[in-house]
């Protein structure tokens, strides 16, 4: 691969605090590499490692293959952007774009080009003449993308971009970003703690924990295959249902339940016995016709309802772990009543107990 | 390949060129002024700052010397006094002007400006309205009332506090805007949830509002205590020290022995004490207030 | 559209009532009045005061409004009062403050606010410790230092320039100030720095094109206390400078102080007026500014 | 040539005087630059500033005494003794001790210009009249008729709240009340012993005396303090004679408003302080030239006569006619000619001995509660720890 | 209905700018009701007229068949969680929660058994003894809930409790007021701008905008029946698909297409003709082996593609609209590839061009 980014035995400490360690990563050039997880656990971090904007402990950074771990951020050859978008309020559009041109010493016709060329792209042409403070959310977030843009460079962080506007807006913007990617084929780094975000727009995951990363695949493999029971908690919403129990022979005791693991694909390629938990999504429990087809099959009785219009969400108890179960935002069904669940192995994931590692 | 990290003593170069003026400042007037003075306190110095060692000399004598005493009691008594004053006066006083009011502007104007004065101009207006002959005193006679008696600044068992009048009068403007600007930035969700609590406001302020302006009371702390223990030129004009050496301060002693009785080492040795009993209460508790790396790294 | 019709109300409807003349009220405005009595009444004094003629001084009530008004005390305050030999009231002493005012705030400014953005986005090793020293610096009375600083600037040869006095006020400007400015920078979103550093701007560059622009409010919050102080300043003015330089803060001490004849308290309080106008009219015109700027420099610590 | 002279004569009449140095300086061909700065302390602060931070003036005004020895040690005044054994001031000023005070070891440092003493009652007519009584001719009968003031709604002795009145009426009483050797072994001698002793145990007694008979004196300054006496608030005032001004803004005469008492009327003497002039070591030669210029001018007669006319100070020749002056300073002028002399205590303690005995009165007249007996003792323990 | 609170002719005014205008509301007892509505809309507002922070202009607010109009904030039977938390910082969490019965001089036993069920039901015994700033997001704002709880009052009031907290917190924290909603039979009346809390919380949804409620219904009703344009676009996400078109006879003409309109149950009873947008969810456009059921068919090409784990969001263009589809999180295509869609009229909306009004 082609490689863009490359962080090599990365430490960085706050003080006595550890918050990476020992990190290694490599983005390919044009890929799009997403960094999830959750508050705190150092996304933020390394992404302002990448950008020169903390000083490493230890370890290196290559960009492009230059090695630029003491290099001042400017030249680095990376833009970013940011969660507040910190857009600077006293300069309007036009000269938050170009702030970072002008300190570059670049001629003006050149600046006006690039800028021509960025408010083309992300369609804030009219607004080029306004201060950030009359700007809305939406506006305020292409402009801050805007500055990365100008900047010609190679490789794009963002840091939780999204997280300060609605739902709405998330969404329609969340498709902007992936359009730019397209069309630009820079190298993005992406950090989000945002699941869904993270599943559309990401060639690849990064899944991090305590400034380690756990998991580094592909959207449908991290989805589909995640490598710890961590990863499989983390992503996917609403979140998977673990049910714990042993793995003997070819079915998966829990309670009184014995579920066939026939379907399963493990890891290791051979079927292993020994405490386990056993994770499903809600929405690979079959209701409704299609259960006939499943190879197991159990009737629970519904405790709680969430219609969320699209969908709907059924709380119950199977074997008496909590259980959720996702069904069609027509389906009509009431607290209280029974309901009868297909659970299909072929899709579900098995982790070891103790070193919760998928079997 | 690795290339070497480079020598942090270059790392952040402007900064360190920026902070120059502020490292010289510290480390030549503020350090090295505090030493020199120190070192002189051990001196026979007069009118002149001369090595002509004594030892303790000057301590002794210092600490024999009843209007110094007196100056310490007076500045603890007037410190106390306007500290507690000056935070209950201005808090309320902001927690009025928050209400609402109508003239708000007005009446913050009136109350701020007197900061605007120096405290000459501060000492000699109070001087004269607390004279009995024909400040208030001599009003309120005149309307009939001929025993009224308010003559602060002459008598003196209260002399200090005709001082703190006018202290008062000066200072709780400043801690009022302060107090001011600390409650308008209280999230006014929790005066919400305590209405919904039922809990009144006087309790509100006391229990919930005032914990929560904890950084504005510390700003305001440090403007308030560097006033009191400076306080100099408010004595003098509108005292002189007087009645009696009832209203001496430490800052007057050490001026006056500088440069009225001609003793400078006296005069350095009252600084020197002063100066370390600054040092021990201000530096651990500004260590730990400003220092440490409570905010970005 | 939901449009339930509704009956006739009754009972209790609209706003609470609130009587013009509540308790709360009463006691309010009442409690502010008193308050603003008590510190409008010495301005009030010193005004009247400084109209009255001396003889209608001498008769005793100051709090009675003058019966003749005279400016004469002003014009003598201003114009003629002497200071020795020379006798041209405040007005010499005036522009020499102005001289000594406008350099010694812009560059305790300067200073400072560049102190406290370095110690709130460029932190380096010690910064902490300076910033302590400063903060102790603070606490020290001015009379303490009045020798040292005497030896220093004579060491590099700007005693009695005012040059050195504004050096002084700088200097005496500086743990205040730099406090207020480290707060407010500590306050401003990080991430603007951060952006800015990505655009390549770098110390000075992020100091006047991000981080000045958008302190309007902390500059006018120093701006006021620096002209406060260093208008108000006499001891410094007095043993820093030469004779041309007074500042009028020396007259007014010579017209108040003056040890022998018939106090002409007219005069002293029509200077004591013109003396404070400076300060009082900053604060009269920047009054709001002033607390949106304190709000942003002493709230957040 | 410019010569900055400094010093701290700003109101009316001191200013009046400075004019005429100035004037007459002006009129050699020379300007003088005038630096005033109102109380003496800030200008204190000011002159050795300005000494010591190496930009020192052209001349500045003293109080005449010991204040100056430490700059002279330091080497940072002229030795101007060129300058008087050309004037011959040996021969003409008196009395001789104002220039032995501006001598240290044998070499001259200042030029004298003006004579104040201290001794000095003064007595409101109006005042002993409402209460029908006569006025008094000596502190005894002062003291005697105090009750009879007190009886009629008058303050027996005016006091401003200062320390250096307070210290002064002391002294005053001390000079009066014993004899000359007594005064000059604590002061010159700084003999403890007899400090400690009897006579001026009864000082103290007096001090007691006055201290009831101020009691309820409020006023700060010592014009103020006047200004009681001439509206007959007041039945006296010891103040020095530089009061004698505030009688005659008023308009009052003496002999008629009011009575002056050198010597508090009990030993008529004067002490001889004063102000001198002190010049810096400069180096441009013309300013030395001015310097010397002016150091002569202000001894020359004619200086000598107008500068205390409107200062209302003795002049420190004696070879001059001042026939113009009124009753008081008359009286003063022949105590002066009689050598009825004693040295000025700021020529014979430091001014931190000065300083020490002010605190220790401006307590001691503050509260009563402290017995004359205590505060001789700590005056006693002031003069054994004195240089 | 049994009403629990009450609200009559309400006007707002903040100086010259009315909030609100003219409110009616009736709330059932033990009825939970969802204020959903775009920034700015006034929810909050109403929320606060209801809780007596605020002054009302004109009408009458009744809570528990009592005029409380005039009445103050403790004295009204109400709690109310904010979304700042508005914990009192200095205090620690047992303090939080007795301040305000404390200052109703309750006995200190009572107080004890309430602080004791309050915190046993939102499970935070453990953390009593500490201070707010030493609790996570989610703490604080169980922390925050237990202070309604502990007044022991019949209605709540929450103004977008959630929305500082991170999607999967939330997520959880949701499910924990539904429940505490079934538990205590409270009436709960909550503020949010997000849908998917609203649909999943609500009995009842009022839609809030600028200062009026435009429909007050069952989350079904709203996500199925919406009454006007605006209402059909802000609830579900991903977002309502409109096409501009015209009706004429039983069909709907847009661009080279008409759709039939067989199935669509009209407002009025009877079909009408006119300009008017046809609005689709995306998860009622069928896709794979059931688009041969479909009365109408369609083949789009794939413009992009959003994976997001459970589903796939396809965008493509129909007539010249955006389009967005929602496909199964298994589904395999690729940017560019030719798809079939299907459209069932019956599920879609009809409105007016002109009044938005639902046809
Ligand atoms: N300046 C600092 N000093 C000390 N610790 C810090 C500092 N900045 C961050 N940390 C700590 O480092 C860890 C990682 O922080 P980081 O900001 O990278 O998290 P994050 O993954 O971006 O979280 P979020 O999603 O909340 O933004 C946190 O535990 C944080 O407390
Ligand atoms: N104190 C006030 N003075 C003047 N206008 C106000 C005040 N409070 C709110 N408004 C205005 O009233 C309108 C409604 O505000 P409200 O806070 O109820 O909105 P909201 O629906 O809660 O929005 P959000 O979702 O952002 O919380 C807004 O336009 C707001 O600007
Ligand atoms: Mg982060
Ligand atoms: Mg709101």
């Amino acid at each position: 691969m082609n490689k863009s980014v490359e962080i090599k035995n990365l430490d960085l400490e706050f003080g006595a605090v550890k918050v990476l360690q020992n990190l290694n990563l490599d983005i390919g050039k044009g890929e799009f590499l997403v960094l999830l997880g959750s508050s705190g656990c150092g996304k933020s971090t390394l992404l302002n490692c990448i950008a020169g904007l903390l000083d490493v402990t230890a370890g290196q950074i290559h960009i492009n293959d230059k090695n630029v771990t003491w290099a001042e951020p400017s030249e680095r050859g990376i833009g970013m952007v940011f969660q507040s978008y910190a857009l600077y309020p006293q300069m309007n559009v036009e000269g938050n774009l170009s702030f970072g041109l002008k300190n570059a010493k670049l001629p003006k016709d050149e600046i006006a080009k690039r800028i021509k060329r960025a408010s083309e792209i992300l369609q804030i042409e009219p607004l080029l003449k306004r201060k950030p403070a009359a700007l809305s959310g939406g506006q305020r977030q292409r402009v801050a993308i805007g500055r990365a843009l100008v900047r010609d460079v190679d490789v794009f962080l963002f840091d939780e971009p999204l997280s300060n506007l609605d739902a709405k807006l998330r969404a329609d913007l969340r498709v902007e970003i992936k359009r730019l990617h397209q069309n630009l084929g820079n190298t993005m780094v992406y950090v989000t703690h945002d699941q869904i975000e993270a599943m559309t727009l990401a060639d690849r995951i990064a899944i991090m924990r305590g400034g380690q990363i756990m998991q580094l695949d592909s959207p449908e493999e991290i989805y589909g295959r995640p490598v710890n029971k961590y990863v499989a908690g983390f992503i996917g919403s609403p979140s998977m249902n673990f049910l714990e129990g042993r793995i003997e022979g070819d079915v998966f005791l829990v309670g009184d339940l014995a579920i066939p693991l026939a379907g399963y694909e493990f890891a290791s390629g051979n079927a292993v016995s020994g405490e386990a938990s056993l994770g499903i999504r809600p929405e690979h429990v079959v209701t409704g016709e299609l259960v006939g087809n499943a190879p197991f099959q159990i009737d629970i009785d519904v405790s709680l309802i969430e219609p969320t219009g699209s969908d709907t969400l059924v709380d119950c108890e199977v074997a008496g772990h909590p259980f959720r179960v996702r069904m069609d935002g027509q389906a009509k069904i009431k607290v209280g009543e029974r309901l009868r669940l297909g659970l299909d192995l072929s899709k579900a994931s098995l982790f070891d107990k103790t070193s919760e590692l998928r079997l | 390949m690795a290339d070497a990290r480079p020598s942090q003593l270059f790392r952040n170069k402007s900064a360190k060129i920026a902070a120059i003026p502020m490292i010289v400042t510290a480390l030549f007037v503020f350090v090295g002024g505090t030493a020199w003075t120190i070192v002189y306190s051990f001196t026979k110095s007069g009118l002149l700052p001369r090595l002509k060692w004594v030892g303790l000399d000057q301590y002794e004598r210092l600490w024999s010397t009843k209007r110094w005493i007196v100056s310490i009691e007076n500045l603890m008594i007037y410190g106390l006094s306007m500290l507690v004053l000056v935070f209950v006066i201005g808090f309320i006083l902001a927690a009025l002007i928050d209400q609402k009011i109508r003239f708000e502007n007005t009446i913050r104007t009136v109350i701020l400006y007197p900061y605007a004065l120096s405290f000459v101009v501060t000492g000699l207006v109070w001087q004269w309205i607390l004279n009995p002959e024909f400040g208030i005193e001599s009003i309120v006679r005149s309307w009939g009332w001929e025993s009224f008696a308010f003559d602060p600044l002459y008598n003196a068992d209260i002399a200090i506090f005709g001082v703190l009048i006018a202290g008062l009068w000066q200072g709780s403007g400043l801690v009022m805007v302060l107090m001011l600007a600390g409650l308008r930035g209280i999230d006014q969700e929790v005066w919400k949830a305590a209405r919904v609590d039922g809990i009144p406001a006087w309790k509100t302020y006391i229990f919930i509002v005032i914990p929560m302006m904890r950084p504005v009371f510390i700003t305001t702390l440090v403007l308030v205590v560097t006033g009191i223990v400076k306080i100099y030129d408010l004595i003098v004009a509108q005292t002189g020290g007087g009645p009696g050496i009832s209203t001496e301060v430490p800052a007057k002693y050490v001026y006056d022995m500088m440069f009225q009785a001609n003793n400078l080492g006296q005069g350095f040795a009252a600084s020197t004490m002063m100066l370390l009993t600054v040092a021990l209460v201000v530096i651990p508790w500004a260590f730990l207030e400003f220092g440490g790396s409570k905010k970005r790294g | 559209m939901v449009d339930i019709t509704s009956s006739q109300l009754s009972g209790p409807q609209g706003p609470k009532p609130r009587k013009a003349l509540s308790r709360r009220n009463i006691l309010l405005y009442g409690t502010l009045f008193v308050v603003t009595v008590y510190y409008a009444l010495p301005l009030y004094v010193m005004i009247v005061t400084s109209l009255k003629g001396m003889p209608e001084i001498r008769l005793g009530n100051i709090f009675s409004p003058p019966v003749e008004v005279t400016f004469e005390p002003w014009v003598k305050a201003w114009a003629q009062a002497c200071t020795g030999l020379t006798c041209d009231g405040l007005s010499t002493g005036f522009w020499n403050s102005v001289r000594i005012t406008i350099p010694s705030v812009i560059l305790s400014i300067v200073i400072a606010s560049v102190n406290g953005y370095a110690l709130a986005n460029w932190k380096f090793k010690g910064a902490d410790a300076f910033f302590t020293i400063l903060i102790f610096g603070a606490f020290i009375p001015y009379q303490v230092m009045l020798y040292p600083i005497v030896i220093m600037l004579r060491e590099i040869g700007l005693y009695g320039s005012l040059t050195g006095l504004v050096i002084v006020h700088t200097i005496f400007g500086m743990p205040i100030l730099t406090l207020l400015f480290r707060n407010y920078f500590t306050s401003l979103p990080e991430e603007l720095f951060k952006a800015a550093r990505v655009d390549g701007a770098g110390f000075w560059g992020i100091y006047f094109r991000i981080m000045v622009p958008m302190s309007l409010p902390i500059f006018t919050v120093a701006m006021i206390l620096q002209v406060t102080g260093i208008w108000n300043d006499f001891l410094f003015g007095v043993v820093y400078t030469r004779p041309e330089s007074y500042p009028m803060t020396v007259s007014l001490n010579n017209i108040v102080n003056s040890t022998q004849g018939v106090k002409e308290y007219n005069v002293n309080m029509a200077a004591t007026i013109i003396t404070g106008l400076v300060p009082l009219t900053i604060y009269f015109v920047s009054g709001k500014l002033f607390v949106r700027g304190i709000a942003a420099g002493a709230v957040k610590g | 040539t410019e010569l900055e002279v400094m010093h701290w004569w700003t109101s009316g009449g001191e200013a009046a005087a400075v004019k005429e140095f100035a004037d007459a300086f002006n009129g050699t061909g020379n300007t003088w630059v005038d630096a005033a700065i109102a109380g003496g302390e800030a200008a204190r602060a000011v002159m050795v500033s300005r000494l010591t931070g190496g930009d020192p003036m052209g001349a500045f005004q003293f109080n005449h005494g010991r204040q100056a020895e430490e700059l002279i040690e330091a080497g940072l005044l002229r030795d101007i003794t060129d300058i008087a054994e050309a004037e011959g001031w040996k021969d003409i000023v008196n009395p001789p001790s104002l220039l032995d005070a501006c001598t240290v070891d044998g070499r001259i440092y200042c030029a004298p210009v003006n004579i104040h003493s201290w001794q000095w009652i003064w007595l409101s007519h109006k005042a002993y009249d409402d209460a029908g009584i006569p006025v008094p001719s000596n502190w005894t009968e002062f003291v005697a008729a105090a009750p009879a003031l007190t009886e009629a709604g008058k303050l027996p002795l005016a006091l401003g709240q200062q320390g250096w009145q307070q210290r002064g009426l002391f002294n005053v009483l001390f000079a009066a009340l014993v004899s000359n050797d007594v005064f000059l072994s604590v002061y010159r001698d700084k003999d403890a012993e007899v400090a400690a002793g009897a006579e001026v145990a009864a000082i103290f007694g007096a001090a007691s005396d006055a201290r009831a008979m101020a009691a309820g004196s409020t006023v700060q300054n010592w014009n103020d303090a006047t200004n009681l006496v001439i509206t007959g608030q007041a039945g006296g005032q010891v103040m020095g004679d530089w009061a004698q001004g505030e009688f005659a803004v008023a308009e009052q005469v003496a002999g008629e408003d009011y009575s002056c008492l050198p010597g508090l009327g009990m030993t008529e003497l004067l002490s001889t302080g004063g102000d001198a002039f002190y010049f810096p070591v400069l180096n441009d030669d013309a300013e030395k030239a001015a310097q010397a210029e002016l150091a002569a001018l202000m001894l020359k007669p004619a200086t000598q006569v107008a500068f205390n006319l409107k200062k209302g100070s003795l002049p420190v020749r004696g070879d001059i006619d001042l026939s113009t002056a009124n009753d008081c300073m008359q009286k003063g002028l022949e105590l002066l000619s009689s050598g009825a002399l004693l040295p000025d205590t700021a020529m014979l303690n430091t001014p931190d001995t000065a300083d020490q005995i002010s605190t220790l009165f401006v307590e001691f007249f503050s509260d009563p509660t402290i017995t004359a007996e205590d505060a001789q003792a700590q005056f006693v323990k002031i003069i054994e720890n004195a240089e």
